[in-house]
């Protein structure tokens, strides 16, 4: 038997305290031992990316790291996009265009967006589906899913909330 | 779909991950970016007994202007070495190698040096390695050495690292002045696996003659290999679409692929010739841009 | 016939794209999938399943696994030995039934089968647990092609039948023979379509508890909730109204969760034993290696054509790769029998033979898939086609038209005798020609500046919908499917509709509510659709099929016609008027010509609920605003078309999409929009068995791709965008107008695309027609290069 | 999964035979083999460690030598599983004589099954080759040692 280990790691700013085994991935972590089920998990190897949250802003595989190799980093999930139940422009976009169908993709499309719009505020329509082909998703055939992008940059920057 | 146990381990420094790898042995590994490993983990075909994770050291990302090439530490992150203005400058082809690894969400944790020691025949760093004469800073507990990329690879997923070794540092040398680079490979959807690849850097002389060329093939083999035979039919002749097509005839002497789910050996070796002769063409329209 | 509702194209709830309820939920991360209901206490389960095609079971070694301290139990086929078979009454050809047990017995048929399921405290545990159980098989012989499997001498896959085939039947009509012989051309083809799976983003699970009160709940991520409940109280014994069946927010199904799969009775069957609540959750392994595979079939295709491209004659062979079951409960029919039953598609084809043999092989077994049984008959009958165009100087678009059943001959019986109801098949082509630029691409020159080939390819569909029993039924399919809806209103004028239908991504929350409040006169906020839980829903078959706008649709259209025509009763009482004066809109009741004289629905619902006085009478009108209504239309036939454009590397056989254009006639739209995304995301799945989707087997029935860097679906660089149009005949038929619209992409699009390939290559020696699916790059060179085709034998 | 090569010895023939039936030479020169006793019924228990980086696994198995045909050709039966997956092969050996010594044309016919075979197809052929060309050249080595050192020992003796 393998002892377990004492993690905190900061979740959406909110610092929690646990004791798991070494083994457990972070996408596990999160669901099962934080309860934020919203970040789902589709293939377990990499391809998929519906685990994918931002660590230290950047889009990862939640499935491809160990929850105890996310000490220290500052983890955010689907959970963290709106404001009491108010959907942020991303997510509104979303909405209005239709960018999902089961939505089982959606949190990790939604989060390598959104860092994907912070990097490249104005991408054209094949930047975004280069920047999607990371994010598998089976309902859509992707179209909707570019144009609620589309849109959601444009609202970011008719806003003047986008960052050069 | 879930790993099995493991102890694990924080190295704080590659020094400290040496010394963890000493007193664990054959049964440990060390865990970078992990977006192989903790895939084969997750599927248990991976079971290591102690995981040495080198992913949270002090400063594991550095990249270094140095006079003969661009020096990566070995934890720098495949989007770090990316989007680096040195690496981008001195080494486009490895930036645009860099930009075929998977996707961005996986080189944001992925690492060089795990690509590199992962040493899978078909995907893009163990072949710029080769491409770039690449030199591996490898470490033990005890020992320090240097070794050239063409010394190892040795076959799929091996390589002639030690089980107590670690890969600290890559200094990719930088092609001659002028010089142009092609890479072409075909995978089936964009962030796969290359089906087959084809790297070049062609220079010219100032009579417009091939000065220098090296080739490198990947996904045809059990390791990236040179294709030395089709350097040699390129230097001193004069560049041509022709030339090209029968220099690159000659990767037939060193393709050795294997058939899998996508493609058969045969289509590697077919295809290898194709793709050779783009980045041969793609490498001398950028060295004549160059000079 | 009864005279269906009719519902304008466009009113004020119908044709409108309107955003869809189900997802703000979604786009928060709150809506719960199965892997999120949480119960305390739940133990998890993990299945050690067989690594061997076709073996015997010698000896199952639990001790070591059953010594590990966090071992909670090890069940297998001795403890719990039932199965299941499917049958149907009044099938055409010979069905026999074959077992399947959810547990195997003494012998194993598939790599992925479940040998034991194990309870520990968490999945890695059940997972450890699981890697101490050891087997010794005596190996057999594995089929991985049906025609190695059909031979006489192969061994029996399941012993209590006489050979692997389990099923077989022939139809004939016309004088085919005659027909044959006087034709110009005739062209014969040996089709192949690969096997693949619909892999939705979340895989299955199913959670079970059992409750202090005898009562089982069981969460499972199904398309069926209700006939889950049904087949679970059969098989396990268990009175059905103890049993609670929900499916909570399930990630796609595709069809490939319209089935039960063992597991749906082992969680279940366990949580009885051991009184906790256990879950168990596949891995996309699992998904790969155990979930309903689809569409491998292997086809020879014969057509006679006359010079001027007229078809005459048709002879189909389909045999069904039904793998190593019968899936439980739809059979293994459905694929071989509804493609040879739909084959003369949209044509008029004077006489036909066909053969349907399904056989047994060593892999998971075959079920629905989006388009199940045509995806793969029609890409047979339009690559011969194709074909014959060529060697006939033609442009399949040329052979369309001469064979299209015209606008004015619906209803049209086809010679396999299905009943078509409507569509304008020639306009359809034509806009979806027009918005391809078809007839102008094909006037450009083939190559490109820069050394690749432009293809442009066209295809056209039928698409059986709203599978009903009736539906069912011409598709040579004899089921009993039929739906109920229940619609309430409440004492404030609320309304909730109970549905038997389940939304799994299709948005019927959504449309479903704009039916209801279109039926009804209501506001569309004020409209509630509770579906995917047999605790507040009504019984219906669920979501598959392309079935919901128009059985669901339908039915909320019946019950909500009672109870606005009840609601107009007690209104007339009320508001002493005549009830066929007066006009709902919007939740306002008024008398026709005079809107001052009005009442709000919420105020004549109070009244009903608790107005005695001024209500009518109850012995007249019962004080009760709901109705249940049941619905089991005739078939509908949809139609489409689909454009590909595509730029070939001749070098690599590497293809790249340029375009589609996609044009659906579907009858009346409940929101557009939800339409779109379905005639998109079929494109896509469609495209994905036309390009890349294989699962590929070994001779010893290994399957080599169980993961998705092998086994590969369409990421969002594979397609471009995908443009939409619509032509709208509604069904004289079915209420409302509606035809379905789920499946339509799959059935041709993947044909535009090898028809593509197939023009791109034109200028080629030929001509040169793929005749399977998948066309990657290994299979674009073989024929190039005339290799590997798919050889009769 | 079939695989075949060829594989040059500088002994001749029965020397070759001798070697590769001796369980001595065989636990050294087989890739990972950790131990190999009789089975009491003409065959040999094996266990073996096989991998590559950090997929690696042990099995257990049989092996069986049939159609023999002394010193000239035999079939090598073997049945392995292990936690990653099982192995069945039949490795058909042909000894002819050359003129450096013996050609040995071997030819195997396996079946690969459980998580290896659904995951590791890409590397599988691959590695196995690999793996064979180890064996020889391993194997080279220690008849080296052995007849060599026994030419030595009668050269003195």
């Amino acid at each position: 038997m393998v002892d377990k280990k004492k993690i905190s790691l900061n979740v959406n700013g909110v610092t929690y305290d646990r004791e798991i085994e070494p083994r457990t991935l972070l996408s596990d972590f999160i669901r099962h031992h934080l309860d934020l089920t919203g970040t789902h998990v589709g293939c377990e190897h990499g391809i998929c990316g519906s685990c994918t949250i931002l660590m230290d802003g950047l889009p990862v595989r939640s499935c491809l790291t160990f929850a105890l190799q996310a000490e220290g980093k500052a983890i955010e999930t689907v959970e963290s996009l709106d404001t009491n139940g108010e959907l942020s422009p991303l997510q509104n976009a979303f909405w209005e265009n239709q960018g999902l169908q089961c939505g089982f993709c959606t949190p990790g499309i939604l989060m390598s967006m959104k860092a994907f719009l912070k990097h490249n505020p104005k991408p054209n329509r094949d930047e975004i589906r280069e920047a999607l082909s990371g994010n598998l998703c089976r309902c859509t055939g992707y179209h909707d899913i570019v144009d609620s992008v589309v849109a959601a940059a444009e609202a970011a920057i008719s806003s003047g909330t986008a960052k050069a | 779909m879930k790993p099995a146990n493991f102890e694990y381990f924080r190295a704080t420094s590659l020094d400290h991950a040496c010394e963890l790898l000493r007193a664990h042995g054959d049964d440990a590994k060390i865990l970078a970016g992990g977006q192989s490993l903790i895939a084969a983990m997750n599927y248990r075909l991976a079971r290591p007994q102690f995981l040495i994770d080198i992913s949270n050291i002090d400063s594991p990302s550095e990249i270094t202007d140095e006079s003969d090439g661009v020096r990566i530490k070995a934890t720098t992150t495949q989007a770090i070495a990316e989007h680096d203005p040195v690496v981008r400058r001195r080494l486009p082809v490895l930036a645009n190698a860099l930009e075929h690894i998977a996707h961005f969400q996986i080189r944001n944790k992925g690492t060089v040096g795990g690509s590199i020691v992962n040493a899978d025949p078909a995907s893009e760093l163990p072949a710029m390695s080769l491409l770039l004469d690449a030199e591996f800073e490898i470490q033990s507990a005890s020992d320090k050495q240097v070794m050239a990329a063409e010394d190892f690879f040795i076959t799929y997923m091996t390589t002639a690292l030690q089980s107590d070794e670690v890969l600290i540092s890559i200094l990719f040398k930088a092609p001659p002045e002028n010089s142009g680079w092609g890479l072409h490979e075909v995978a089936r959807r964009a962030g796969d696996f290359a089906l087959v690849g084809s790297a070049a850097i062609i220079a010219l002389d100032d009579g417009g003659k091939c000065s220098f060329a090296r080739v490198v093939l990947f996904g045809v083999a059990s390791t990236p290999v040179r294709a030395t035979e089709v350097e040699d039919a390129l230097l001193g002749q004069s560049c041509s679409d022709a030339l090209f097509a029968e220099a690159a005839k000659k990767v037939s002497e060193v393709v050795d692929a294997e058939s899998d789910v996508h493609v058969t050996d045969e289509y590697r070796g077919n295809v290898a010739e194709v793709l050779t002769v783009r980045a041969l063409a793609d490498a001398l329209s950028r060295a004549q841009a160059a000079s | 016939m009864k005279k269906p509702i009719e519902i304008a194209g466009v009113t004020k709830h119908i044709g409108v794209p309107r955003k869809r309820t189900e997802d703000p939920q979604i786009l928060m991360g709150q809506a719960k999938y199965v892997d999120d209901i949480k119960l305390p206490g739940t133990l998890e389960v993990a299945f050690f399943r067989s690594t061997h095609a076709h073996a015997r079971i010698k000896n199952l070694k639990l001790d070591a696994a059953k010594a590990h301290p966090d071992c909670h139990h090890i069940f297998t086929n001795n403890e719990f030995s039932a199965g299941a078979t499917t049958f149907f009454p009044g099938t055409r050809g010979t069905l026999h039934p074959v077992l399947m047990p959810f547990l195997a017995k003494d012998k194993v048929r598939f790599v992925g089968e479940i040998i034991a399921a194990v309870v520990a405290p968490s999945r890695y545990i059940a997972e450890d647990i699981v890697d101490l159980i050891e087997v010794d098989y005596e190996t057999l012989p594995a089929y991985n092609d049906v025609e190695d499997a059909m031979q006489p001498d192969a061994a029996l896959i399941h012993e209590d039948l006489e050979s692997n085939i389990y099923y077989a039947d022939s139809f004939s009509n016309g004088d085919v023979d005659k027909a044959f012989a006087e034709a110009d051309l005739v062209v014969s083809e040996k089709i192949a379509t690969g096997r693949t799976s619909a892999a939705p983003m979340e895989t299955r699970g199913v959670m079970a508890t059992w409750g202090w009160d005898d009562t089982l709940t069981v969460w499972s991520s199904t398309q069926m909730p209700y006939p889950l409940r049904t087949s679970i109280a059969v098989n396990l014994g268990i009175p059905e109204q103890t049993i609670r069946v929900v499916a909570p927010t399930v990630g796609g199904g595709f069809g490939q969760k319209a089935h039960f799969f063992p597991d749906e009775f082992i969680l279940p069957w366990i949580a009885k034993e051991i009184k906790k609540p256990v879950k168990w959750v596949e891995d996309r392994r699992e998904h790969l290696l155990s979930a309903a595979h689809a569409k491998q079939c292997t086809i020879y295709m014969s057509i006679a054509f006359n010079k001027d491209g007229t078809m005459v004659g048709m002879k189909i062979k389909n045999i069904g790769d039904s793998g190593a079951y019968s899936q439980y409960p739809w059979s293994g029919l459905i694929e071989s029998v509804a493609a040879n039953n739909g084959a003369p598609g949209a044509f008029t084809v004077p006489n036909i033979s066909f053969e349907t043999v399904i056989c047994l092989t060593n892999k998971m077994s075959t079920g629905a898939y989006r388009g199940v049984g045509w995806s793969a008959g029609c890409y047979a009958r339009e690559m011969v086609m194709t074909k014959a165009a060529r060697l006939l100087n033609l442009d399949i678009v040329d052979i369309y038209r001469k064979n299209f059943i015209r606008h004015d001959e619906f209803p049209y019986t086809t010679s396999t005798n299905q009943t078509y109801d409507s569509g304008d098949y020639h306009k359809v082509l034509e806009k979806c020609l027009e918005l391809s630029d078809y007839a102008s691409t094909k006037k450009q020159s083939r190559a490109t500046e820069d050394g690749k080939l432009k293809g442009v390819g066209i295809a056209f569909f039928v698409e059986q919908t709203n599978w009903g029993s009736r539906s069912a039924e011409e598709s040579g399919f004899p089921a009993t499917l039929h739906d109920t809806t229940t619609v309430e209103m409440d004492p404030t004028g609320k309304v909730t509709v109970r549905s038997g239908q389940f939304s799994h991504g299709q948005g019927l929350k959504t449309t479903l509510a704009q039916v209801a409040a279109e039926t009804l006169g209501v506001p569309f906020e004020d409209v509630v659709v509770l579906d995917g839980d047999t605790a507040t829903g009504a019984y219906g078959m669920g979501t598959f099929a392309s079935r919901s706008a128009v059985i669901g649709g339908g039915s909320v259209i019946r019950a909500a016609t009672d109870v606005r025509n009840k609601l107009l009763t007690i209104a007339a009482h009320v508001m002493e008027a005549n009830a066929a004066d007066l006009e709902i809109d919007e939740g306002k009741i008024y008398v026709k010509g005079s809107p001052d004289r009005s009442m709000t629905v919420a105020e004549i619902a109070y009244i009903t609920f608790y107005d005695r006085f001024a209500r009518p009478d109850e012995d007249e009108v019962e004080p009760t605003l709901s109705a249940t209504r049941h619905y089991d239309p005739p078939a509908a036939y949809a139609n489409g078309s689909h454009a590909v454009h595509i730029e070939l590397d001749p070098l690599t056989g590497k293809l790249d999409i340029k375009r589609i254009v996609a044009v659906e006639d579907c009858g009346n739209m409940i929101n557009p929009k939800v339409v779109d995304g379905q005639m998109r995301g079929g494109a896509s799945q469609g495209l994905g068995m036309g390009l890349l989707e294989s699962l590929e087997y070994d001779e010893s029935g290994q399957l080599k791709n169980a993961s998705f860097m092998d086994f590969l679906i369409p990421n969002a660089t594979t397609l471009p965008d995908i443009e939409c149009a619509h032509i709208v005949t509604p069904s004289p038929y079915t209420e409302g107008g509606f035809k379905g619209a789920g499946e339509a992409a799959m059935l041709s699009v993947h044909i535009a695309l090898s028809n593509a390939l197939a023009d791109a290559l034109s200028e080629y020696d030929g001509p040169l027609v793929p005749m399977v699916t998948p066309i990657g790059p290994q299979q674009v060179m073989d024929l190039i290069n005339n290799v590997n085709q798919p050889q009769a034998r | 999964m079939k695989l075949e090569g060829t594989a040059d010895f500088l002994y001749e023939p029965r020397d070759v035979w001798t070697a590769l039936h001796d369980i001595d030479i065989l636990i050294k020169t087989i890739p990972g083999c950790k131990s190999m006793v009789p089975d009491g019924e003409g065959g040999y228990l094996v266990a073996v460690s096989l991998g590559v980086a950090a997929i690696k696994g042990d099995y257990e198995g049989k092996v069986r030598v049939t159609d023999v045909e002394f010193p000239h050709h035999y079939v090598l039966d073997g049945e392995g599983a292990g936690t990653p997956g099982y192995i069945n092969m039949k490795v058909d050996c042909y000894l002819d004589p050359v003129e450096r010594g013996t050609l040995m044309r071997w030819s195997c016919d396996a079946e690969v099954g459980g998580l290896i075979a659904g995951i590791g197809g890409r590397v599988m052929t691959g590695i196995s080759k690999y793996m064979a060309k180890q064996f020889f050249k391993a194997l080279n080595d220690e008849m080296k040692n052995l007849f060599d050192e026994k030419q030595i020992e009668s050269a003195q003796g």
